[in-house]
């Protein structure tokens, strides 16, 4: 597993932003009640993920990664439609998009 | 194989028939499977195996003398309680027939197999009929208490369970010859903790001193044929597990290390419970305490594991089969025809029922093991036994001679003798009769040759190798 | 790959008949591709008999998925009743399934972490539609809303896992990234917690403690039908990835890694067991219970070169859906257990299949659940031995749940009127009650 | 016919009567009961005699093996020797006189063949213990006659007011024998480890001569086989039950608690000798024991007002007596006063039953008064066995109480003063019961006075033969100073016939001290006789009411508070521990700890369920937490792993 690529050095970099985003939408979906920004918190995650398949797929020279970032971003499509349709039928039925107003089943 | 199979057969075909025929189909399919089980062991030759193999790969059976002896316990059993709740409403229960059927062949199960997985998969398997008598007949009004008995067992026999894993890897062998074949004792430690889970399981069902909680509480609520089941076949398994299996497999460091642990619970159970059923006024309560005392008492001279002394517990654990059948009928009978079995609140039956108060009476004295009867053989071995290898044990073991005395003569006076309290009482169905008067044959033929008995199932004892 | 074609077909075709609002019909064609997946299955893989002996209960491909069909018949088939209520949308939900379903084939036999991603996903999706589909009730929408979200939250922690396993080793091959960590990789920090975030993603899956607080919220909210389905399929998947994946990624460094493995094992028993104890909703006891089991079925990585899981899963799958038709049958609105009382007495089929499934989860022989939980403890009680001992008083508590139940249903009932049960149901029944029974075979 | 068959025979008969009686009793005429009971135990009685006649040597019958293992067989097998012969012929003898009465004395009772099934069978007990050749066999018949005892004491439980009292009384007999019981119990467990068997002749060859056994386990088998002598033979401290036995009917009174069973203890030590001859401790042990025994319970005696219990009381004192002389190792004079007291001593139980027979029921001796001219026959008899008890001259309780006295002078002086004393009360006791029985005026109201009747033949003709056997008993055992040739015929029989014994020679006094010795017991006899005539017969004392009793009286009739201080040291602390044990220990600590670990778990699910907040937010936090826990850990033990 030798570095394969230009990368070099800055891989630290790189990975260091992708933590730092992924911590972020982490917080972001732990501390906010807004449906849609725990949605885009989550959002982040899947992203910062991605910079960081990209990042090794560089640093290893192989497609690998990149091809499962498709993927990704495609899954999360997929799940952000799936998700959007869930918070359209939860906002229906409670009126409100706050998180904690959805505290029925309980212990 | 029908000697094995037949009760689930039959099992199965309660549930199928028209419910006004239960109690004789219940009565006639148990007399067969005694019948056969008898007719059986004429034709066995008793230094020998009956090789039953299915070509299953867990479970394979084989019957020696000892198996066979307690083939022969478990249908006359089977068969005195539902001769026994012969004119009670249980045996016309399509439910209860079905159950005691399952639960015969799962004690025959017990009893028959030959591979270790087999013994505990039977084993547990008694435990869901048992479980369904004792819930749909018994009186029990908060879950807890029937939840406490099958809880304690699981436990117990879950920690078998392991101990089952562990010595089939250890050894890489199951059945009964190979594991005898098998040396454990380069196991060092080991074979303490498997005899453990072993002792665990059994020291819950037979029951031993701390262990007993559930017992009596159980004992109580159950039906009268529960009961029976319970005490007079069920908690078997455990002795005879610790004779057939545990101590042959074990013998070496892991018996020499739980031997004088186990004999001292179980002599401490000999007194504690004879000193509890003193004070108790239920008369169940009161035989399951006696039940403690004596199973103890089996329980220690076992663990002493000699040759001699083995033998002659099987001659008690038949004897205290027969007691407890007797004296839980008794007990079922007062209960079911005053509706008490408050000690304080009976008196004077044997003015109204003669025959009752000398069946009852034999039975207690059979209990108290006076001469002519198997207990007295037994007891009188076993104490022996414990007072050759440790004088002190034989000397608090002897005090059950007493104390057996003190509270088995209360058990019986308080309510036969004395000023009347009940005016009517029905005396004895003969089909009580019958259970009482094979009991008492039983039980006097024991102690007259109990030699019949330990030459037969000395073929299947191992010599122990100290 | 035969069984993903003909799942995904029969899903679409589902999708088209469903327009004709004829139920039915529509089953029939679910029915006839879950069977058809199986079958292909069969003949498909290499068969070899895994019961050769009793130490080697390896599950070959073909019999993962046939279970995985088997089990989503019997799910489908039990909660028809409900799905053909709402006619408009019964090929929907039928396709949904098996859409799922390929996503299940998919994730539990990976050998590349990025088809894995992909399965699990497909997994998913479908069910957090799923258990929204009571469109009118708050309670499943919440349900909805708490699944989608602790989901997507657990997929991205998986992901970022996968991301950093690739970072160490280079590879999405599972086989590579096994002889990768083997020479030592397996000591980077990135490998390891690569290593805990997958594992993250993957109990969360399963849901074990403390990835578990989906279950009992998702469970109580979602419909028994669905129910039926998620409570089965997802954990049998899920638990054969973590054997098919981490059976690799630890094999180099096994002793390292079972401290944490006992750790959620004990953890997911314990809690499940106790906290099952005090439910008062059937749904809730259900979902704790399966946290328990997820616990159990932990124990396969105790031993990575024999996961004797598959009979475990068998009884466990079947023994709950017994349970959830039952509750299904008798309590679809309120989900009390107080409306469990006295059940069995009216109905006999009720009655034995409720019985058995008890005591199959209580792990009572000779019934299935005991040869699992046998077959799962012969390979890991020698490796984790205190563990096991650790696990059986879970099992003891677990059997105080399970039996309560019981006597609660074998109680003489206040109310006399039979219950009635539908084709399927007592079809489904009759299966699961066979299949639990049927365990005898392996004796 | 041969010996072997006739011993066979001898037991065999009286379970022949149990079984027939058991099985058919109900539906025989009553007639047919008591005979059938009465003749197999005649029959066996002359079978003995011929036995007795016959007499050779020792010889073993066995009969089946009972046990056969490797290191231990155990057989019922039978021994004929002198000692078992006359055991044997006591028994048959005396108890086919007794059941005889027992067809006049029962006659009226509705457990008649019950009645006469227990009798059998406690004959065929008492014979397997008296005729067993080892000690299985022998504890066979002890724990038999124990439960015989028990039936019997018990037999009259339907009693309106006092049925509760007699079952207690059997239970009381049942349990005390039980703890004697366990002597034996352990005695045997000794003797089998020390010598690897149980058959008397093994054991006592083994022994033999050997004095190296002489020391602790000698002491310990020999002290257990004492303590199971004074839980049969109502020894200090097990005698409470003797007393109390005599709820039972008064034959079996007789038989059981007087002439047969309580000697049984008496037989143990006689037979095992050569045991107790290695043991001079616990020699002494028995002898005070049963001088404290003999003197307490003659105590007690003085003030008893209930006819049967003044003869419990009494026969408890004789069998102290009897051990003071195996005390000094004088077994033939033990067994001599056995014969003696087992002649008068049934008489007297007889008599006394003929006496409640025709009082109806009573047995308060304040009732009664001048009977001698309503039942003479009964009277005169119950005279002779009075006579003999308190040892007037020639009688045979003279002899047999002389030839202990003797021993006693002989070994011990202080002894012999303490012994004179107890025949001094013995004396006075049995004449203040027979004056105030048959002498002076009815006491018991005219009605009752007008129904008392003389007894029928049945039990009368009983009466005479044991009368007559009172008076020419002595005749048995002379003292060398009457009749050379004769004299000291029982003590050849026993010690020549008796394995162990021809070992133990008693001791012989000289001829002046023998007449001195005799002279002085026949001057207390016959004076107390004097004295209690004048006081009972000529100045007409009656007993007092209990309110009325001075200091010692009271300590007599209320028995010392034995029974009272049994109760608080050892009854009630054993039911309070029961009570504690029942209900504390089990109840709250075990089967309440039980569910409170139980419940402990399954209540933590309050807590744990709490964890579910129903939050999504904390659900997110939990998992990234659990997460940061798992990753912070494997990082650290990554640190420190190699």
């Amino acid at each position: 597993m030798q570095a394969a690529s230009s990368i070099g050095t800055s891989l630290d970099f790189y990975l260091f932003v992708s933590f730092a985003l992924f911590t972020i939408g982490a917080i972001g979906a732990m501390t906010r009640k807004n449906m849609i920004v725990l949605l885009m918190c989550i959002e982040l995650m899947l992203n910062a993920v991605n910079l960081m398949l990209v990042t090794f797929s560089t640093y290893y020279g192989n497609g690998d990664a990149q091809i499962f970032v498709f993927f990704t971003m495609v899954v999360a499509a997929a799940e952000a439609t799936v998700g959007l349709s869930i918070i359209i039928m939860a906002y229906r039925n409670l009126k409100s998009i706050d998180i904690d107003m959805y505290n029925q089943l309980k212990n | 194989m029908a000697l094995i199979l037949l009760p689930l057969v039959f099992s199965l075909v309660a549930w199928f028939i028209p419910s006004n025929i239960t109690r004789i189909f219940g009565l006639i399919a148990s007399a067969a499977t005694l019948v056969l089980s008898s007719v059986a062991v004429c034709y066995f030759e008793p230094s020998e195996h009956l090789l039953i193999d299915f070509g299953l790969r867990f479970v394979r059976f084989s019957i020696d003398s000892l198996g066979f002896t307690m083939i022969l316990l478990t249908n006359a059993v089977i068969f005195l309680v539902f001769l026994s709740n012969f004119k009670r409403s249980i045996t016309n229960e399509k439910r209860f027939t079905a159950l005691a059927f399952l639960m015969q062949f799962g004690l025959l199960g017990v009893f028959t197999t030959n591979t270790i997985l087999g013994f505990y998969i039977f084993w547990e398997l008694t435990l869901l009929p048992i479980f369904l008598i004792l819930y749909w007949f018994g009186s029990f009004d908060k879950p807890r208490a029937l939840l406490q008995f099958f809880l304690y067992t699981l436990l117990g026999s879950l920690a078998m369970l392991l101990s089952v894993i562990g010595l089939m890897h250890a050894t890489n062998q199951q059945t009964y010859e190979a594991l005898l074949a098998a040396d454990l004792s380069s196991l060092g430690n080991t074979s303490i903790f498997l005899m453990g889970g072993f002792l665990l399981a059994f020291a819950v069902k037979i029951p031993l001193f701390p262990f007993h909680t559930w017992q009596a509480e159980t004992y109580t609520k159950a039906p009268t044929a529960g009961t029976m089941l319970l005490s007079a076949i069920m908690l078997k398994m455990a002795l005879f597990g610790l004779l057939k299996w545990v101590l042959p497999i074990f013998d070496g460091i892991a018996t020499d290390f739980w031997r004088w642990p186990i004999i001292t619970l179980g002599i401490i159970g000999v007194v504690y419970g004879a000193v509890v059923a003193i004070r108790q006024q239920d008369l169940k309560t009161l035989f399951a305490y006696a039940s403690l005392s004596h199973l103890g008492l089996i329980a220690a001279a076992l663990m002493l594991n000699n040759f001699d002394t083995n033998q002659i517990a099987v001659v008690q654990i038949v004897n205290h089969s027969i007691v407890s059948i007797g004296l839980f009928l008794a007990a079922g009978i007062i209960e079911q025809r005053l509706g008490t079995r408050e000690l304080g609140q009976l008196g004077g039956i044997a003015k109204v029922a003669p025959r009752f108060a000398f069946w009852f009476a034999v039975l207690t004295f059979v209990s108290l093991s006076v001469p002519f009867t198997a207990g007295f053989i037994g007891e009188f071995f076993l104490i022996k036994a414990l007072f050759s290898a440790n004088a002190l044990t034989g000397f608090l073991a002897s005090t059950t001679l007493v104390l057996g005395a003190v509270y088995m003569l209360k058990a019986y006076q308080a309510p036969m003798f004395g000023p009347t309290i009940n005016a009517t009482f029905e005396d004895l169905h003969w089909s009580e009769i019958a259970v009482f008067a094979i009991l008492s044959i039983a039980a006097i033929y024991l102690g007259l040759a109990p030699q019949c008995l330990t030459d037969f199932v000395a073929h299947s004892l191992t010599q122990p190798t100290h | 790959m035969d069984s993903i074609v003909i799942l995904f077909i029969s899903g679409l075709l589902g999708l088209f008949v469903g327009m004709q609002k004829k139920p039915l019909f529509s089953i029939f064609i679910a029915s006839l591709g879950l069977i058809g997946a199986g079958v292909a299955a069969y003949f498909k893989g290499s068969y070899v008999s895994p019961f050769a002996s009793y130490a080697q209960f390896i599950p070959t491909q073909g019999l993962v998925i046939i279970l995985l069909c088997a089990v989503t018949l019997l799910a489908m088939l039990g909660g028809y009743k409900r799905y053909k209520s709402d006619d408009e949308h019964t090929g929907d939900y039928f396709a949904l399934i098996l859409f799922s379903v390929c996503g299940a084939i998919i994730m539990a036999q990976p050998n590349d972490l990025m088809l894995f991603f992909i399965g699990l996903e497909i997994l998913s999706i479908p069910i957090y539609v799923l258990v929204g589909i009571e469109k009118g009730s708050s309670r499943s929408a919440e349900a909805a809303v708490k699944y989608f979200f602790t989901g997507s939250f657990a997929s991205a922690i998986l992901l970022f896992g996968i991301a950093l396993l690739y970072g160490a080793t280079g590879s999405f091959q599972i086989i590579e990234i096994q002889s990768n960590l083997a020479i030592g990789i397996w000591q980077s920090p990135m490998a390891i917690i690569g290593s805990l975030f997958l594992l993250a993603g993957f109990t969360f899956k399963i849901g074990a403690v403390p990835f578990h607080f989906w279950g009992p919220d998702v469970y109580d909210g979602a419909s028994n039908s669905v129910l039926m389905y998620m409570s089965t399929v997802v954990k049998i998947a899920g638990i054969y990835a973590i054997i098919n994946v981490f059976g690799q990624v630890f094999r180099d460094s096994y002793a390292f890694w079972i401290d944490l493995i006992c750790i959620i094992i004990v953890l997911s028993m314990f809690y499940g067991y106790i906290t099952a104890w005090k439910q008062t909703s059937f749904r809730r006891l259900i979902a704790y219970s399966s946290i328990a089991n997820a616990g159990l079925m932990l124990f396969a990585l105790a031993d990575i070169h024999n996961s004797n899981i598959f009979l475990f899963v068998t009884a466990y799958a079947v023994a709950t859906i017994a349970l959830v038709v039952v509750n299904f049958a008798v309590n679809d609105d309120t989900d009390s257990l107080a409306n469990w009382e006295g059940i069995a007495w009216r109905n006999p089929v009720i009655g034995v299949a409720l019985v058995l499934a008890l005591f199959s989860l209580a792990g009572i022989p000779p019934f299935a659940g005991f040869f699992g939980k046998f077959s799962l403890l012969w390979s890991a009680a020698p490796h984790v031995p205190y563990t096991a001992i650790l696990a059986l008083i879970a099992s003891v508590i677990g059997a105080f749940v399970y039996l309560r139940l019981m006597i609660s249903a074998l109680k003489k009932p206040k109310v006399t009127m039979p219950i009635h049960l539908s084709f399927e149901q007592v079809l489904v029944l009759v299966l699961t009650s066979l299949t639990t029974i049927g365990a005898l075979y392996f004796i | 016919m041969a010996k072997d068959l006739t011993l066979l025979l001898i037991i065999a008969l009286p379970l022949l009567g149990f079984a027939i009686n058991g099985l058919f009793g109900k539906k025989l005429p009553k007639t047919i009961v008591g005979g059938i009971a009465t003749a197999v135990v005649f029959v066996a009685f002359l079978l003995a005699t011929t036995l007795f006649s016959g007499l050779h040597g020792t010889q073993i019958v066995k009969l089946f093996n009972i046990i056969d293992f490797d290191q231990l067989q155990i057989n019922a097998s039978f021994q004929i020797d002198a000692l078992s012969i006359w055991m044997t012929l006591i028994i048959t003898g005396i108890g086919s006189l007794i059941h005889l009465f027992s067809m006049g004395y029962m006659s009226h009772d509705e457990g008649y063949h019950k009645f006469f099934t227990y009798l059998n069978l406690f004959i065929f007990s008492m014979l397997l213990l008296v005729l067993g050749s080892n000690y299985f066999v022998l504890f066979f018949g002890w724990e038999g006659v124990g439960m015989c005892s028990y039936l019997l004491i018990s037999f009259h439980y339907n009693d309106a007011q006092k049925g509760l009292a007699n079952s207690l009384a059997g239970r009381k007999a049942f349990i005390m024998n039980r703890i004697g019981d366990v002597g034996l119990l352990l005695a045997l467990f000794m003797i089998l480890g020390q010598f690897h068997t149980l058959e008397f002749m093994t054991i006592g060859k083994a022994v033999q001569g050997d004095v190296a056994l002489q020391g602790g386990a000698m002491f310990f088998i020999t002290f257990c086989l004492f303590i199971a002598a004074t839980g049969k033979s109502a020894q200090i401290p097990l005698f409470t039950w003797l007393p109390d036995a005599m709820a039972g009917p008064t034959p079996v009174s007789a038989l059981i608690h007087a002439a047969t069973m309580v000697t049984a203890g008496i037989y143990l030590t006689v037979r095992s000798n050569f045991l107790f001859e290695l043991a001079p401790f616990t020699k002494d042990i028995i002898l005070y024991v049963g001088l404290a025994t003999t003197l307490v319970a003659a105590f007690m005696a003085l003030r008893q007002n209930d006819i049967k219990k003044v003869l419990a009381y009494s026969t408890v004192s004789q069998l102290g007596l009897m051990f003071v002389a195996l005390g000094f190792g004088a077994y033939t004079v033990a067994l001599f006063h056995v014969t003696t007291h087992a002649f008068f001593k049934a008489l007297l139980f007889l008599g006394s039953g003929s006496v409640i027979h025709g009082m109806h029921e009573e047995q308060d001796i304040r009732k009664m008064g001048g009977l001698a001219k309503l039942m003479p026959l009964t009277h005169l008899t119950f005279l002779i066995g009075t006579m003999a008890i308190a040892g007037i001259p020639f009688l045979s309780g003279f002899f047999s109480k002389d030839e202990i006295m003797a021993q006693a002078l002989h070994h011990n002086p202080a002894v012999y003063a303490i012994l004179v004393l107890a025949v001094t009360m013995t004396a006075i006791y049995m004449f203040r019961l027979y004056f105030l029985t048959f002498h002076g005026a009815f006491r018991g109201g005219d009605s009752l006075k007008s129904k008392v009747h003389e007894s029928g033949l049945s039990m009368t003709l009983p009466l005479m033969v044991l009368a007559v056997l009172s008076v020419f008993g002595g005749l048995l055992n002379l003292p060398g100073l009457f009749f050379k040739n004769a004299a000291h015929w029982f003590d050849h029989y026993l010690s020549h016939g008796t394995f162990g014994l021809s070992e133990v020679h008693n001791a012989h006094l000289d001829f002046n001290t023998s007449i001195g010795l005799m002279l002085f017991a026949s001057i207390i006899a016959v004076g107390v006789m004097i004295w209690a005539y004048l006081n009972y017969a000529k100045k007409g004392s009656l007993a007092k009411e209990d309110a009325a009793l001075n200091g010692w009286e009271r300590l007599s009739a209320q028995k010392l508070y034995v029974d009272e201080i049994y109760n608080t040291v050892f009854v009630k602390p054993l039911l309070t521990l029961s009570e504690f044990v029942g209900k504390v220990v089990d109840v709250q600590l075990l089967r309440n700890g039980v569910y409170a670990i139980a419940d402990g778990i399954l209540n933590t699910a309050n807590l744990t369920r709490k964890w579910q907040t129903g939050f999504l937010s904390s659900y997110l936090f939990w998992m990234v937490f659990g997460l940061i826990i798992f990753v912070a850990y494997y990082l650290l033990k990554l640190s420190v792993w190699h």
